[in-house]
């Protein structure tokens, strides 16, 4: 387990804060570490900045997490990796849609000539909206307490996907479900980082496994056309213990 | 890493072609219980990639979150688990059985339970959902004599490989833990089994200095991989030596050498779980084309003829 | 490699001291048994190298030659090996216990046998000859229950310590096997010795492939080294929670890190074997130096503070 | 455990055997090798011929050199190594001095600016003695069949110690015993190497040490001065049990 001391803690809303840490580690966008918090558990969380001192954002949603955001500088942060395949480096206009905590693994993605759409459950949980470059920004919340009331896919309606040379995309499964069959035959490049309960972080415990296919070690990103492919995308998923769900049923 | 697609059909079958328990494999190795083998699609792909079968992970009677991670401890030359036998419960787990076995080849189904009769019912519904085979994990938490296993009570493991044996039509496989003194007594209680598996995990335990706390959130965790390779082959040369039964080798194995020894020391066929953290699926391949080419250059001409040759 | 001199003086001595049986000690690193302890002034130079106390190789009552060489197996992550009790017999050891104690240092006389009596022998003779301790090395075959070790019976163990411990004016430590199914229930047996040493080698084998048969002239062996360290942990922190006794670790310690994990799984002191082969004799200048920084960065005041810590 | 197939096996005498073998790795004049024979043991020996195509020259004393000198061609060596601490290179004329089979290990160091002294029992047992350039090999037996009757350390009578820039010696430690003795005061740097019973080649069985120094890692090869401040040396060892004798006692 590699440790390192939390250089800054800033809280970002109620819930949600960026933990930053020295790590000479190279790493890229898309890939997570397994963070340890010892007595509350380990969970997978991304990194939401790169470079020497890294950072990882994490919303509180139970006992690891919010253990997590506790955390104050000068104590530990314990974790292992960098895991998982990066989003490809795609030059050109990029569209990031990011939807709740699944922001937090796009900022390292933003640049001068982004545009986001960033979706949230409602304004309070909206992340890194200010980030993007000034109007280049949709935003999208369920109550409709900031930007459009809707769904992160409505926020494709005003845009011209062919403006775009890349569509990088983090949220719930069924937001990128919408947004896969809203995007899928328009040609342009895609890629989603997926999300599934994920134990080991190596490739081992099946617990993130997709199509056969690993979460934490051939993904967490996949391929428009890789997830297309996907029997188990957007329809099924087992839990915690294995058991076959049916999503959007339950 | 990377969305593989894999391997194209192996031209090795002649050489490598194995049987164990009267079962047909296309080569000796298969995918451990465990490891990969929670959801079906994953089965799928690890057969692809060149496992002759795949041994589904153990599974009870009812559902089990297992336990709150850390789970794994990475180590150099090793892993240390305590998945704490998470599974959706037998009813739960038709499914998976089905889509792995689409694949056209062996699933086998663990099972664990802690009495005879839990045994038994598992298997039933495991040789009703199609399992190639049952292979029994005797190494959980044993209630008669607690803080051991069920596996290091000979006659609990005789009473349940003679009630399976007498009510299963499909091979029942007795996996054996190493955390016992006398392993040849316990194989000999479980003699009646079609073949023995050896070995699971070895009981380990890693603390953080500066967490000041063992890894694992149940502290306790088993060894697996390199690590315990030697180990392994120490258990299958003498289980092989003391009782002639037929083995399936499994601890530690990621080159042909590893799987060569297993065989040397007695193994039919053998089983690899760790080495998928650290070579990767493509272990399967690997290890299948450089034994074959080893068994060419040395002279044999089945798996069969190198089976317990080390043994004297 | 080449004719080192060795360390000066280790400045550690305040915060590194420890204490274990009543013997005091000016770091918390010995040397295990068997490893550069049969020459009397192997032992000396270890000492010069910044262990505080040396182990003898186990002594029996009559000389004995071992095996044949292949006696060691180097592997990847630590080493086989079956030396086979190699030893002079007790009476021809009395010189070599003679040239180590011109150290000044606490030598303890490791000593193995099959019977309380033998061991009772062998231990009035070690003390004689001036030994700090006896260490019982109690993983020799058995006579009684062939096949397992003299430590795999709780009987006979409480017995060789009970008649041990009232004799003898020397502290009496039993060395414990990891080989057995219950260790909580041999620890027990050897309840009356002044502390227990955790673990002996793992049973292991190596087969080379290409020769076909185990290296090994003796086939089995004892596996030590970094592959067993964790192994080592579980036993000592589950030795320590279930019984509370004073335990010196060992198994596959090489850095301080090592060291510090033993420590605080219960240990009170440790032994230093197999890393004298992959990090030479400097292993123990160096744990020390990096076990002493380490406590300071931490804030522990001695190690009494670290022992068991990470016990819950 | 290494293994390749034996090139070559020149026979040198009824008793002793060169054995070649292909073996890309790096070795150096006084190291060695721990050889296996499966079945009949595992024994050091000292590499007789360095380069790629590597060599051992055997003696047969036992059931594994007696084992290993019968092999063929074609037929597999089993060996672990390279081990021990070589001769330090020294440019400038040598001395070279080697009692029965302990000129194999020396047999590399043999060049044009060398003399020998090549001792043995009798004259069957010489070896390497032809290797030395012309006019510059000592011959002596302890029974007169060959050269000088005598002693190895007869051979020294007729040499200026001050004529060698180094000398090396390799042979029985009584023989060694007698040359340190001769030569120590005469300022000629020297080293020679030692010969114990050797079980592991890896430092930790302590079958080979000698003053608390392990021949096999921090020898076989010592210094003069390194030898002369050894309380064991020529006077006390230990048998394969562990039993402490005096040399020339028993
Ligand atoms: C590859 C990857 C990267 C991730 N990166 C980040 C990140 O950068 N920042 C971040 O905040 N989170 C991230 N997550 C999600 C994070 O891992 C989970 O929120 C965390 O595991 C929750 O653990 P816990 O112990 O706090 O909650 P638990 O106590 O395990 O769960 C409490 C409840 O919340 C639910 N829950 C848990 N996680 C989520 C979730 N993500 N969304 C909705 N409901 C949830 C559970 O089902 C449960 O009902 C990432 C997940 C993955 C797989
Ligand atoms: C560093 C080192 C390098 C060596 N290099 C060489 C080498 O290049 N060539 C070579 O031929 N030998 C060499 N030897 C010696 C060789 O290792 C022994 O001859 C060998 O171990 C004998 O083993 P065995 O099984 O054949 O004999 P064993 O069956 O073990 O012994 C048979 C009998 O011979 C005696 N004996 C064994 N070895 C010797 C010996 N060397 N001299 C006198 N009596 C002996 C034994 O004490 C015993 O009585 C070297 C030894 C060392 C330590
Ligand atoms: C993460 C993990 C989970 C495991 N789960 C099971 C299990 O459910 N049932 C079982 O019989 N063995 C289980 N094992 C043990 C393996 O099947 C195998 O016996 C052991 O890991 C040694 O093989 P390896 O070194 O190739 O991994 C598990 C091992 C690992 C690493
Ligand atoms: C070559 C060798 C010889 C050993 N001989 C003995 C012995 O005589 N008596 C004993 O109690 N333990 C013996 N051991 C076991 C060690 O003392 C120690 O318990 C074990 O090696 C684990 O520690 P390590 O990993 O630091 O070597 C031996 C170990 C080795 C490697
Ligand atoms: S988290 Fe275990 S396989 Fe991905
Ligand atoms: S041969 Fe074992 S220490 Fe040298």
């Amino acid at each position: 387990m590699i440790n390192s001391r939390i250089t800054e803690v800033e809280k970002l809303s109620q819930n949600t804060s960026t933990i930053r840490f020295k790590w000479d580690q190279h790493a890229e966008a898309g890939q997570f570490i397994m963070v340890w918090v010892p007595g509350a558990g380990e969970i997978p969380i991304s990194l939401s900045h790169l470079g020497n001192e890294k950072g990882i954002t994490v919303r509180s949603y139970g006992v690891a997490s919010e253990a997590l955001i506790k955390k104050r500088e000068g104590e530990r942060l314990f974790f292992r990796g960098p895991y998982g395949r990066p989003f490809t480096k795609v030059e050109g206009r990029k569209l990031i849609i990011g939807g709740g905590s699944g922001m937090a693994g796009l900022l390292p993605l933003i640049d001068e000539k982004s545009h986001g759409i960033v979706a949230a459950r409602t304004k309070s949980d909206l992340l890194f909206h200010d980030r993007f470059p000034r109007g280049h920004v949709t935003v999208v919340t369920d109550d409709g307490s900031a930007g459009i009331k809707g769904l992160a896919v409505d926020g494709l309606k005003g845009l011209r996907l062919e403006d775009f040379d890349v569509i990088y995309a983090c949220g719930p499964e069924m937001m990128l479900k919408s947004i896969l069959d809203r995007i899928r035959d328009s040609g342009v490049r895609a890629e989603f980082s997926l999300e599934r309960i994920m134990k080991c972080g190596i490739g081992i415990c099946d617990s993130c496994s997709i199509d056969g296919h690993q979460l934490c070690t051939e993904g967490p990103t996949f391929s428009l056309e890789e997830i297309a492919s996907m029997r188990e995308f957007g329809v099924t998923r087992l839990t915690e213990s294995g058991r076959r769900i049916w999503l959007g049923k339950h | 890493m990377g969305f593989s697609h894999c391997c194209g059909e192996l031209n090795f079958m002649s050489i490598l072609g194995t049987e164990i328990a009267g079962i047909k494999l296309e080569n000796p190795l298969m995918l451990a219980s465990g490891i990969l083998d929670e959801n079906g699609y994953s089965m799928l792909e690890i057969l692809k990639h060149g496992a002759a079968a795949v041994v589904t992970k153990s599974i009870g009677t009812t559902e089990r979150s297992g336990y709150r991670p850390p789970i794994v401890v990475p180590l150099q030359d090793g892993l240390i688990n305590a998945v704490g036998l998470s599974n959706p419960g037998i009813d739960g787990f038709r499914e998976e059985i089905k889509i792995a076995s689409s694949s056209g080849k062996p699933v086998i189904g663990s099972i664990f339970g802690s009495s005879a009769e839990e045994f038994l019912n598992l298997a039933l519904r495991m040789e009703s959902y199609g399992a190639a085979a049952v292979e029994l994990n005797l190494s959980c938490p044993h209630v008669r004599g607690f803080g051991t296993e069920v596996g290091s009570d000979p006659l609990l493991v005789e009473e349940i490989v003679g009630l399976l044996k007498s009510r299963l039509k499909i091979p029942v496989l007795a996996k054996l833990s190493p955390n016992v003194t006398d392993v040849v007594a316990i194989a000999k209680a479980a003699e009646k089994a079609d073949a023995l598996v050896l070995i699971n995990t070895v009981k380990a335990m890693a603390i953080d200095v500066y967490a000041r706390r063992p890894v694992l959130s149940n502290s306790y965790g088993g060894l697996s991989g390199p690590a315990i390779k030697n180990v392994g082959i120490r258990y299958v040369y003498e289980v092989y030596k003391e009782t002639g039964k037929q083995i399936i080798g499994v601890g530690g194995i990621s080159t042909f050498m590893d799987a060569a020894e297993y065989i040397m020391a007695g193994s039919s066929a053998v089983q690899i779980g760790t080495a998928l953290y650290t070579q990767g699926k493509g272990v399967f391949g690997n290890v299948n084309r450089d034994l074959a080419e080893f068994m060419e250059k040395e002279g044999y001409r089945g798996i069969k003829e190198m089976v317990g040759v080390a043994v004297k």
